[in-house]
C-alpha cells in the first residue's frame, strides 16, 4: 500500500471522525474542533487526488494542492469567526448554548 | 543509511506519541501541554530524519516553521492561565 | 559505510536515546516539575544530537546552516517554554 | 514489508488515534491540545504525500494559529464542558450515529481504493504554461496565476471574517483595543524571548515568502509565520495591539486584495484580460502582489484571533 493510498483512507477514517463528533458532542467548541477533523480530512483526500495525479515532472499535482491551501486559510477564517460568536455569547449569557431550557438563571 | 534514518524516525515518532498519553492522563493543563511542547520536537526531528531519508526538497524550510513555532502552545497557554488582575473579564 | 555515516548512525542513535528517555520521564516522575526536567532533555539533546548526525548528510552549506538554526530556534523555545511553565507552576503551588 | 511502509502505517494510526482522542477527551482543554499535536501529525503526512507548501501552511495555519485560537477560547470557557443533562444522548443515538459515520467512511474509503492510479490530472497542463509564469514552483504558479481569481476572493473572505469578528464588539468598546493588555514592566524569559524570537522569525518568514516563487514556501506561509511572530509579541504583552480603527492598520488589512485587484484590472488593458499578466514581467508582478498579500495575512490573522476590542474607549488624552 503506497502512502498515498494511506493518506488517502486515514482522510476518509478522519471525515467519518469528525461527522460522528458533530452529531454526538454538545458542547460547541467541541463541535467546531470536529469541523476541523472533518476539513483535514477532505484535504487529505485531495492530496491522494494530487499524489495519484504526479505527472510531468512533479511529485503531485500542484493544483489539488493549491486547493487545499486555500482551504486551510478559509477554514481557518471560519473557525475564528465561529469561536469569536462563541465567546461572545458566553460573554452575554454566561452559557455556551443556545437552548433556552439551558441557559443558567443568573 | 536510508532505512537506518527511517527507523530512527520511527522510532522517534513512536516514543514521543507514547509521551502524549500525557495529553490523555494529565492530570493537569501543564502535563497535557508539556506532552504537547515534546510532540512538537519529536515532530521536527522526524520531519528532518524523513526528509533526509526521502531526498524531499525544501523540507528544512518546513522544519524552521514548525521550530519558530515550538513555543507557540507553551505560550498561549500560560497567557491565558495567568492571573487577570488587571484584565478585562 | 564512511567515516560520516558512522558518525550519523552514532549520532541519530544517541538522539533517539535521549527522546526515549525525555517520553519515559514524562510519563513515569510523578509531578510535573520534575516531568519538565524530562522534556527539557528530549528537546535539548535528543534533537540537537539528531541534528548534529544529519550535518554530514546535508545539501550543501546553506542546508547545514539550516538544520543549525532549526536547532537553535527549538533551544531558544523549548527553554522559555520551560521557564513560562515552571514559573506557572510555582505562581500556583507557593512553596512551604 | 519495508521500514517506510511501516513508518506510514504508524504516522497513520497515530493520527487518527489522537483525532479519535480529540473527540472522546472529556476535558475542553485536552481536546484543544490534542488538536496541537494533531496538526503536528498531519503536516508530517503532508511531507510523505510530497506536497511541502501544503504542510508549511498546515503547520503555521492548521497547527500553530488554529492552536492558539483553540487553547485561548478553551481557557475562558473552563468550567463550561460538562455537558448538561438534556444535552446528553441516549445510546441509542449513539450507536445510530456511529453507524451512520462509519458507513460514510466506508464509502469515502472504497472511492480511495477504487481510485485511479496514476489518476486525473491538470500537472501536464501546469507544466506547459509554467514557463509563461517565470516560477519555478508549480504550487505558487497556480495560485498566483492560474487561480488568481480563486485566491484573490479568499484574500476577500479573510477581511469578512476580520469584518465579523469586529462587529461582535460591545457598543462601548467599538474602535477600541483588542487582545491582552501590555505588562507594565517588562521582565522574564517570555519577554526575553519575545524581543528575540521575532527577528529571526521575520528573516524566515521573509525568506520563505521569497523562495515560494522557485521552492516549497510563498505568500501563504510566509505571512502566516509573520502572524506567528506578531502573535508571540501580543501574547507575552511587551506591546498592546492597533486600536481597530486606525487607518494604517486598515490599509495594511486591504493592501493584498487591493493590490492584487488594482493589478488585475490593469491586465484588461495590457493583457488578455482580467488577471492576465502582460508576458514577461509576470513573475515580478506576481512577486509585488505577493509582498502586499503577506502584509495582509500577517495582519489578518493576528486580528482574527484576538477576537473583538473588548476595552471601553479612553477618552481624549
Amino acid at each position: 500500500m503506497t502512502a498515498a493510498t494511506l493518506a488517502g483512507l486515514t482522510g476518509a477514517a478522519l471525515v467519518g471522525l469528525g461527522v460522528y463528533g458533530l452529531l454526538v458532542l454538545a458542547h460547541p467548541l467541541r463541535k467546531l474542533l470536529c469541523f476541523n477533523l472533518l476539513g483535514s480530512g477532505v484535504f487529505l483526500m485531495f492530496g491522494i487526488l494530487a499524489r495519484k495525479g504526479g505527472a510531468a515532472g512533479f511529485a503531485a499535482d500542484p493544483v489539488p494542492q493549491a486547493l487545499v491551501i486555500t482551504g486551510i486559510v478559509v477554514a481557518f477564517s471560519a473557525t475564528a469567526l465561529a469561536v469569536a460568536l462563541l465567546l461572545r455569547l458566553f460573554e452575554t449569557s454566561g452559557t455556551v448554548t443556545l437552548n433556552p431550557d439551558e441557559q443558567r438563571p443568573e | 543509511m536510508t532505512d537506518f534514518l527511517l527507523a530512527a524516525a520511527g522510532l522517534i515518532l513512536l516514543t514521543v506519541a507514547v509521551g502524549l498519553a500525557r495529553i490523555l492522563r494529565g492530570p493537569e493543563n501543564v502535563d497535557r501541554t508539556m506532552a504537547a511542547q515534546l510532540l512538537g520536537t519529536g515532530g521536527i526531528a522526524t520531519l528532518l530524519l524523513v526528509a533526509a531519508a526521502t531526498g524531499v526538497r525544501g523540507a528544512e524550510d518546513v522544519a524552521l516553521g514548525l521550530a519558530l513555532l515550538a513555543a507557540f502552545a507553551s505560550v498561549a497557554f500560560v497567557n491565558s492561565a495567568a492571573p487577570r488582575q488587571d484584565d478585562d473579564p | 559505510m564512511s567515516a560520516a555515516d558512522v558518525f550519523t548512525v552514532v549520532a541519530v542513535s544517541a538522539g533517539a536515546f535521549f527522546f526515549l528517555a525525555g517520553s519515559v520521564g514524562l510519563l513515569r516522575f510523578p509531578d510535573s516539575l520534575t516531568r519538565l526536567h524530562a522534556l527539557t532533555k528530549a528537546d535539548n539533546l535528543g534533537l540537537g544530537l539528531v541534528v548534529l548526525g544529519l550535518l554530514p548528510q546535508a545539501s550543501g552549506l546553506l542546508g547545514g546552516l539550516k538544520l543549525l538554526g532549526v536547532w537553535v530556534l527549538v533551544q531558544l523555545s523549548s527553554a522559555t517554554a520551560a521557564q513560562v511553565i515552571a514559573q506557572a507552576l510555582g505562581r500556583r503551588r507557593p512553596p512551604p | 514489508m519495508t521500514v517506510i511502509e511501516i513508518l506510514d502505517i504508524g504516522l497513520a494510526v497515530l493520527v487518527l488515534g489522537v483525532a479519535a482522542w480529540t473527540i472522546a477527551a472529556r476535558e475542553l482543554f485536552a481536546a484543544a491540545v490534542g488538536y496541537v499535536a494533531y496538526g503536528l501529525l498531519l503536516s508530517l503526512v503532508w511531507v510523505r504525500l510530497f506536497a511541502l507548501d501544503v504542510a508549511l501552511t498546515e503547520a503555521a495555519i492548521g497547527s500553530g494559529v488554529t492552536g492558539v485560537l483553540l487553547i485561548t477560547a478553551a481557557m475562558r470557557l473552563r468550567g463550561t464542558d460538562p455537558p448538561q443533562a438534556s444535552e446528553q444522548l441516549r445510546p441509542m443515538v449513539r450507536v445510530a450515529a456511529a453507524t451512520l459515520c462509519i458507513a460514510i467512511a466506508g464509502v469515502l474509503a472504497a472511492g480511495v481504493l477504487m481510485m485511479a492510479d496514476p489518476g486525473p490530472t491538470l500537472a501536464p497542463d501546469v507544466a506547459r504554461h509554467l514557463g509563461e509564469t517565470g516560477l519555478g514552483n508549480p504550487v505558487t504558479a497556480v495560485l498566483m496565476a492560474f487561480r488568481a481569481f480563486d485566491t484573490m476572493l479568499e484574500k476577500v473572505v479573510l477581511i469578512l471574517a476580520v469584518i465579523g469578528v469586529w462587529s461582535l464588539a460591545a457598543d462601548d468598546a467599538w474602535g477600541s483595543v483588542a487582545g491582552p493588555r501590555p505588562l507594565a514592566h517588562h521582565q522574564g524569559p517570555l519577554t526575553f524571548f519575545a524581543q528575540l524570537l521575532p527577528p529571526v522569525g521575520i528573516v524566515v518568514a521573509v525568506h520563505i515568502a521569497w523562495v515560494g516563487a522557485n521552492e516549497p514556501g510563498g505568500a501563504f506561509q510566509g505571512g502566516a509565520l509573520l502572524a506567528a511572530m506578531a502573535m508571540i509579541v501580543l501574547m507575552a504583552r511587551v506591546v498592546q495591539a492597533p486600536a481597530v480603527d486606525r487607518r494604517w492598520l486598515r490599509v495594511v488589512l486591504v493592501a493584498g486584495p487591493a493590490m492584487f485587484l488594482l493589478i488585475g484590472m490593469i491586465g484588461f488593458a495590457v493583457a488578455a484580460g482580467f488577471l492576465a499578466y502582460p508576458d514577461g514581467i509576470a513573475k515580478p508582478l506576481i512577486l509585488f502582489i505577493e509582498a502586499f498579500m503577506v502584509l495582509s495575512i500577517a495582519a489578518v490573522l493576528p486580528l482574527l484571533v484576538i477576537g473583538p476590542p473588548n476595552r471601553p474607549q479612553a477618552g481624549p488624552p
